[in-house]
């Protein structure tokens, strides 16, 4: 029940406004590029220097030097720019991009966030998440709202190491669309065919309904 | 002209000595100095320091030095792709100090621009901040991070003169130009060294004076880690 | 691609106001936004604060907004060559800050990489320093040193696209590339606005995202200070 | 008597050193560059941000885009190098410059240099002169020993607002050639022509002459 990940890319894609410059994590965010609504103009940057992404290379056409931050081949659109990591980040932290998107292990209800490690299992880094967080006016978290072992990822407090802290703004995950408040997580839009009930089960932090709940629609 | 030119990488990696720290760029497998780090596999110097980005995967890049335990600390920001890399880690035999990536690179370029240290928002609250001094700026937390230290910088580029005059290419260039002159020696291979003159001066990445020795890599293998394509 | 041309330099100097703080590109009258200029002299704003390596000659760059008492503060680190300045500065008119060059570029480049503070050694021991917090790194004294904030940065490039790509020429190129971004909305005049996709992304100096405006110069005088020459 | 500011010049181009990255400041500075010893390859830097200066151009070949940071028209030799004015000073305060050349105001025998502001006369700024001074390991001071008004410009002190102290390691002057030392001024060289006496008169600051005093031989 609840959307697929092309389906949450698809309603994340519904946020982006015509001249933002954005940065997608890896995961889901990457999908978001495949929906863009036309009519606008955007550009993808990815941290290890590239802006203007266009989409993968035709087969037979991939270049290893045109790479994306998930290591993926890549091709670029008219007007894109290659620039060293130095530069990139100069984007990234002076706040020079409009939007960011990225996964997420856990969000806590006052809009921390924590993705990169669970100590003692699994250390893959940070990588340029931390300069993102700490930086972006603009942090929408992509993910799915429960873990495999059924734990919600909407918390009170994350239990695992931050990677920024009073950072996210909106979360879209399969069940809902939720913003960040002084209250809690408020739920704002649910997916079609999920209950609210559904929902709160699948929320350990705070949640407060909005007045304004409506579905989700990708007419 | 002053001439930075070697004639091959045995040359260019002469005083790489056990227990240096060195500066590799690269993004994942792209714009990795691959010659050189055959080199330092051949070798055998131990107990290394690396910085870079990235360390590569199991069987090339510096997963190469990983296999031979050539490293004794890692500094990167990303070490996803490497199952020899993770063992190491977990059971304490590589040390490892991971660093946002925007930090990582900015700690580079300080080196290369003399800024002893400076302030960044990335990592406040968290625990790369700790035991870091923090400062308020306009209502902002901001860690201050210090200008790395390295022996030696070694990075790849796409075309470079013998006047160490570097141009890199597409996303191949990421942390190489930070790294130039961040180090006390730089050492720069690439694709194609082209007599001097050839280069546009207004097109050059990186001016030779960050660069002490360059050479044309013998072979680049350019490995894709990850061939995403669409079809016709 | 995201469109930052503007039709002409009225439209891209709207908003700026009485006031305000701009940064400007150039080092003596090389590389200066002749174009923009002339359109703040023509529109009269007051009271600017400027923050430019040098203030023009007395009948042009800058020193044609100093002859109209346009500015009430200049932030510089070299004003020889202006009479007209000289007079202003020492009657107390004008406010002038000098600061040393490199910091100037840093504190542009601060700016524009999120970069709050950052720790120089130039002017350790000096007035400059008077005032400002010092801290020692590596036995050596450094000044700490915060990013500049401005209203408006304005540049001038050789080659544009609309996407707001630039490319500058030679040593035109400057405090240019370093004051993009750095202000709350850049505008770029340059010599010729060509269509997107006909600069090599490879060779971009500056990529549009820190440009928001874009035009091309309806004239560039271009006017040498210090004509040098050898006989054949 | 003493030297010409040419052959000042001339003797310090005897310090520079095969690979030497160079910057030399404005007025005798500048004449360096026209000394260049046979056989060493040097290169010449200027702040505003161009590495490998050449010739003055020909007549009729100035490019209003190409000066130093005199503001003087240039020509730029095989493998030069145009960069901006943060990269610039990468150069300089990353003491990646090996030898900076400047002219003074005043210089004090513990190595402090004056040569930016008189206070209430005359302030041109201190240009690219503070992080020069701050940063380079290797800087030689060219000017003229006594002022217009026969003032020594050797000084015990300073009296002029500072622009780096205790940085300067040499000082070529019409009259000889000094080293600065914990004792003070070391006189390594004499001017052909010039008495040791006539030195001591024109140095206000604490004089000591070398064991190894020679005349300056230019051959």
């Amino acid at each position: 029940m609840g959307l697929d990940k092309d389906t949450i890319a698809k309603r994340i894609a519904q946020e982006l406004k015509n001249g933002f410059y954005v940065n997608l994590g890896i995961g889901i965010p990457t999908l978001v590029a495949n929906h863009v609504p036309p009519g606008i103009a955007i550009e993808f940057q990815s941290e290890n220097g590239v802006m203007g992404i266009g989409q993968f290379p035709f087969e037979g056409e991939e270049d290893a030097d045109l790479i994306n931050a998930g290591k993926q081949t890549i091709t670029t659109m008219p007007g894109a720019s290659f620039f060293d990591s130095a530069v990139s980040f100069s984007m990234i932290r002076g706040k020079h991009i409009d939007l960011t998107v990225l996964g997420a292990m856990e969000v806590a209800e006052n809009g921390d966030i924590a993705n990169w490690k669970i100590p003692g299992k699994m250390v893959k880094g940070m990588g340029g998440a931390m300069d993102l967080v700490a930086s972006a006016e603009n942090i929408i978290v992509a993910m799915m709202q429960v873990n495999k072992r059924g734990e919600s990822k909407l918390l009170k407090k994350c239990s695992l190491p931050l990677t920024g802290i009073k950072c996210v703004k909106k979360i879209v995950t399969e069940l809902g669309v939720y913003e960040i408040t002084p209250e809690g997580f408020l739920l704002v839009e649910y997916a079609p065919g999920v209950s609210v009930e559904k929902i709160k089960n699948a929320t350990e932090g705070t949640l407060i309904v909005s007045e304004d709940l409506k579905e989700m629609s990708f007419s | 002209m002053i001439n930075k030119k070697v004639k091959n990488v045995a040359t260019a990696i002469e005083g790489v000595e056990d227990g240096m720290t060195l500066m590799l760029g690269g993004f994942g497998l792209c714009g990795i100095p691959e010659n050189s780090i055959g080199a330092l596999v051949e070798i055998g110097v131990k107990n290394l320091t690396c910085i870079s980005n990235n360390a590569g995967v199991d069987d090339f890049g510096l997963g190469l030095l990983l296999q031979k335990k050539q490293i004794k600390k890692m500094i990167a920001s990303y070490v996803g792709e490497n199952a020899e890399f993770e063992r190491q880690m977990l059971s304490g035999e590589l040390e490892v100090e991971l660093t946002p990536q925007g930090t990582l690179a900015e700690r580079c370029r300080a080196a290369q621009a003399g800024i002893p240290a400076f302030y960044t928002p990335a990592g406040c609250g968290t625990e790369v901040a700790e035991g870091k001094e923090t400062r308020e700026f306009k209502g902002k937390m901001h860690v201050l991070e210090t200008a790395y230290e390295a022996d030696f910088s070694i990075v790849k580029a796409w075309k470079g003169d013998e006047a160490g005059n570097l141009i890199f290419k597409g996303t191949a260039r990421n942390f190489n130009p930070a790294m130039c002159g961040a180090g006390k020696i730089t050492i720069a291979e690439v694709e194609e060294l082209v007599p001097v003159g050839s280069l546009d001066p207004n097109q050059i990445h990186i001016p030779g004076i960050f660069v002490n020795r360059i050479f044309q890599g013998a072979k680049f293998e350019k490995r894709i880690e990850q061939r995403t394509v669409r079809s016709k």
